[in-house]
């Protein structure tokens, strides 16, 4: 593997991640629970099109003059990096916070470290995006912390989805030699090195939110190298792509 | 009577009232109705256009749609909040949405049926109703008059980009023309129909203009936003679904053809082609988010309790 | 309007209505409440596809060679003809068996009158699809009028689906030149016509259910002129003809 | 002991027990578990192909896989039925696989990714079950063996269209023919899995190969379907995984790589990709349907109360 190759995957890798979450968040516009929450959820959602406008617009001219659009519409299932867990479906709010604290958490350290990438380009979207998931993650917490630490119910509810999502948090960590040629390039950390300060911030909170990390060390994986998805991606693909697929060429 | 004269006077002489300011029981009963409905119009008009975030066919117009379907929810807020300041909670306007004893705009009571009907709506819809509301900045009432104020600057905004949304479409591939002008024959005649009866069918207009929360007639805004959109139209290539539709020299005004009344009524009954639809899934989002806002509210109080007892 | 247009009209209402509906009613598969209800579900919907290959199939040919997949699976929304109500999401089991008994009571009657049409290929599907449709009707019939008359759940809840469904109603048997045109040639019935057979039967059933046919006449409209359809419609689409907008011209 | 003399002999000698007949108890036992996640997994198994019903890219394609996904829920009634001659109802075996208890085929804990995965679980996985149920037909217990025959009838119709859907995909355009070779890629080593790890490590199969419950050895019968299977991926021009695969001329059998058996045992304790969505479908599945079971059950109550008295 070149390293124009490693290169190209690790942006995939993050565009992908804020591709298919933002479309995740985006699906509860109009549903959420209070009014705030819907405008949070949106913003959320904008933010992370808008990161993925630059990831996926920087892997396409790495690809070789494809748009962000080509990558993000044109694409089926086993073509996409992202790591499993923002796949998911919604399901409640509660499990949809959960997941977005998860991931704000490892997206905040990750951005962190990118600011100082070699490369100036990586550099400079981790820079803009870095302030906005770190607003992400301030709201993600205090909403995991104020629901985990509220009723019976919704601390029960916090605790399910935690467990639910656990195992796909692993895969957020996994190091393989796309990561080891961007931790060479200094491009990129090492996933794994980022573990122990993801522990200490999610320990931290999930403490103040009263609910218990599973034991299981398990994890689910198979996302970032594309070889196994869950089979919820290709029925978001089927929304998501539509009109692309449907009326290629055409220019919106 | 001496109150009500004082009143009166105060709103002729285009001083604002405010919420600590005595008021007429009828003043602040309309208020409530016409802001909450306002409010209630802007979360339910989320859905239809929320309906093809997921389907949005650019990265781009994605974000162009979030951030719009954010604004009309924070639009929701800026009037729920003036409507607040008349002693009425958001909690119970909502409870008035949720089992249909209040109303809200008829026009998202129709679907979103391709993609150009997102643009549609922007030009359209917005458009009819910040033809509404720009004359309602100068309202009586302070704190709807400044909420109006914020709103139809992002109004217009919108509606510029409907505008952009929809050119895209007439001028892009014959599907997509097509696309853009199946959305104007679906949109015009409800468009219309934004602006309410014929004034002579309507019992609380004149009271409503001489408190001055009405400004206009609701055949003024009609007459003036037909003869804005239709070279709008014209410059887009598409044809407006109204073969009666021409300028009148001597009127200075483009004559049109009167909307289907009888459907209005239907619409407003509970039968238009959403109703249902839409009022399930504002039901559903507050049945389902009932225990988060529960969730919340102990964990609020449990966090004043523990800072108190550490004072 | 020549009467070959019309014709391709009937005939696209025909077998969009059994097309949307089978998508529908397969959408089940591997969750029905019982294991029989699993089994009588996907029959129900293959016999659905089956008619619809027939009927589709028809139109391709009148409409110059096109196939049924090709009508099926590379027309937008709003080249639909079905009637709005088989478009409604299943909702839980009660709304789906309760949209079955209508569309099925419709469905049959209409196809009795087919049997006779001057068209001989109309004739043909009508007789083949009537046997299969008769089967469907007894057992929806059934389910209405058990779960109607069964708990007081299943009751309120079959009341619900029936209030729900019963502005769909009406545009079954909505007349309009298409269908004047066809009753002239002697193709098919004019809907109007079978309305009063159409409601002595649901009477009957729905009074075996202890169910009460709501009061309102409005009737829900659009679909088979394709003027107006529901938002559900162009969301089914995006699962249904994904694969064949994804990879245009393959052969499956 | 004499009893139990007498019921080896009639194995022995190929005489079907009946459910009247006496029969051990581990007998019994060791059967109800086999029978039991033998038609757990029939019904499991609608999902992953379910998955593809509503996106199927034909009519004729979209009816084959209704076709299948029917005969797989006609078998879960079927071996229902046989487990029932042992005592045990259809509801006491859902709940233990609802809760647990039971465990129904690995496999069906894989995700179908792409259409070719719909032809490979034919092919594959349909395959794999084929060859351990041949042998079945002439299991000891009578009801078993029954429903074992019939349902072999219909698998090997399975696998046919299975292998042809493949074939289709193989044989079509680039993109298709990635399709098929992902699917394998996925699909070979879990269904090698599907025969259970070799029989050294395997605890009870001495018994239950005496019981004639078990007729082949996990090994025969996976160097069995390795020995009919490459050759047909050979014919399809698609890859096996495995660099070591290769024909041993000696043996007459082809030589093959082990699958990961830790991650068998990872699926069989519940971190297989889709274990939590499977028990969750049918958890939900269940759940939801509690009411119309109910509902059904007392209208036939009242209907039988409504016929005797009319007697």
């Amino acid at each position: 593997m070149t390293q124009d190759e490693a290169f190209l995957q690790f942006l995939l890798r993050m565009g992908d991640n804020t591709l298919i979450l933002g479309h995740r968040v985006s699906e509860w516009c109009g549903h959420a629970p209070v009014l705030e929450e819907d405008i949070a959820l949106a913003n959320t959602a904008l933010d992370l099109i808008g990161q993925t406008q630059m990831w996926l617009g920087l892997a396409g001219e790495v690809d070789g003059g494809q748009s962000a659009d080509d990558l993000a519409f044109l694409r089926d299932a086993w073509d996409f990096r992202n790591v499993l867990m923002v796949e998911v479906p919604n399901e409640d709010f509660g499990r949809t916070m959960m997941r977005q604290f998860l991931f704000d958490a490892w997206h905040s350290i990750m951005l962190g470290r990118l600011i100082k990438s070699s490369d100036e380009r990586v550099a400079a979207i981790a820079a803009k995006a870095s302030k906005e998931v770190a607003y992400h993650l301030e709201r993600s917490s205090d909403t995991v912390v104020g629901l985990g630490d509220g009723t019976a119910e919704s601390h029960d509810r916090m605790q399910a989805a935690l467990d639910y999502l656990w195992p796909y948090v692993g895969e957020m960590f996994a190091s393989d030699e796309i990561d080891a040629e961007m931790a060479k390039a200094g491009i990129a950390p090492n996933p794994a090195d980022l573990r122990a300060e993801f522990d200490a911030l999610v320990q931290r909170v999930l403490a103040d939110a009263t609910l218990t990390i599973p034991e299981s060390e398990f994890a689910h994986k198979g996302g970032r190298n594309g070889k196994m998805h869950t089979e919820h991606l290709g029925h978001l693909l089927t929304q998501m792509q539509w009109l692309q697929r449907a009326y290629p060429g055409a220019s919106w | 009577p001496e109150k009500l004269a004082e009143f009166q006077a105060k709103i002729d002489a285009d001083i604002k009232i405010e919420p600590k300011d005595w008021m007429p029981q009828g003043y602040r009963k309309t208020l409530i109705r016409q802001i909450g409905q306002h409010a209630h119009s802007e979360i339910v008009g989320q859905l239809p256009e929320g309906n093809w975030i997921t389907r949005a066919p650019t990265l781009e117009r994605k974000a162009i749609l979030l951030a719009k379907v954010q604004d009309e929810a924070g639009h929701g807020l800026y009037l729920y909040g003036a409507a607040e300041t008349l002693g009425v909670s958001r909690d119970e306007l909502t409870e008035m949405l949720l089992d249909g004893r209040m109303k809200y705009s008829s026009i998202f009571n129709y679907p979103t049926l391709n993609w150009a009907d997102i643009g549609a709506v922007g030009w359209l819809v917005d458009g009819a109703a910040i033809m509404n509301q720009v004359p309602l900045q100068r309202t009586s009432y302070g704190p709807y008059s400044r909420a109006m104020i914020r709103i139809c600057k992002e109004e217009s905004f919108h509606q510029r980009q409907g505008y952009d949304a929809i050119r895209k479409m007439a001028e892009g591939t014959p599907e997509q023309k097509k696309m853009a002008q199946d959305a104007l024959n679906r949109f015009w005649y409800p468009s219309l129909m934004m602006f309410g009866p014929s004034d002579k069918d309507s019992v609380h207009s004149a009271q409503s203009m001489a408190w001055k929360i009405k400004i206009n007639t609701n055949d003024e805004l009609r007459q003036k936003f037909v003869d804005q959109t239709v070279p709008q139209a014209e410059y887009l290539g598409l044809t407006v679904p109204d073969p009666d539709l021409k300028w009148n020299e001597e009127r200075g005004h483009y004559d049109f053809s009167e909307p289907d009344w009888s459907e209005f009524f239907d619409v407003i009954k509970g039968n238009g082609p959403c109703n249902t639809d839409r009022l399930t899934a504002r039901n559903k989002a507050w049945d389902d988010g009932q225990w988060v806002r529960d969730g919340l509210l102990a964990h609020a109080k449990k966090k004043r309790a523990r800072h108190l007892a550490a004072e």
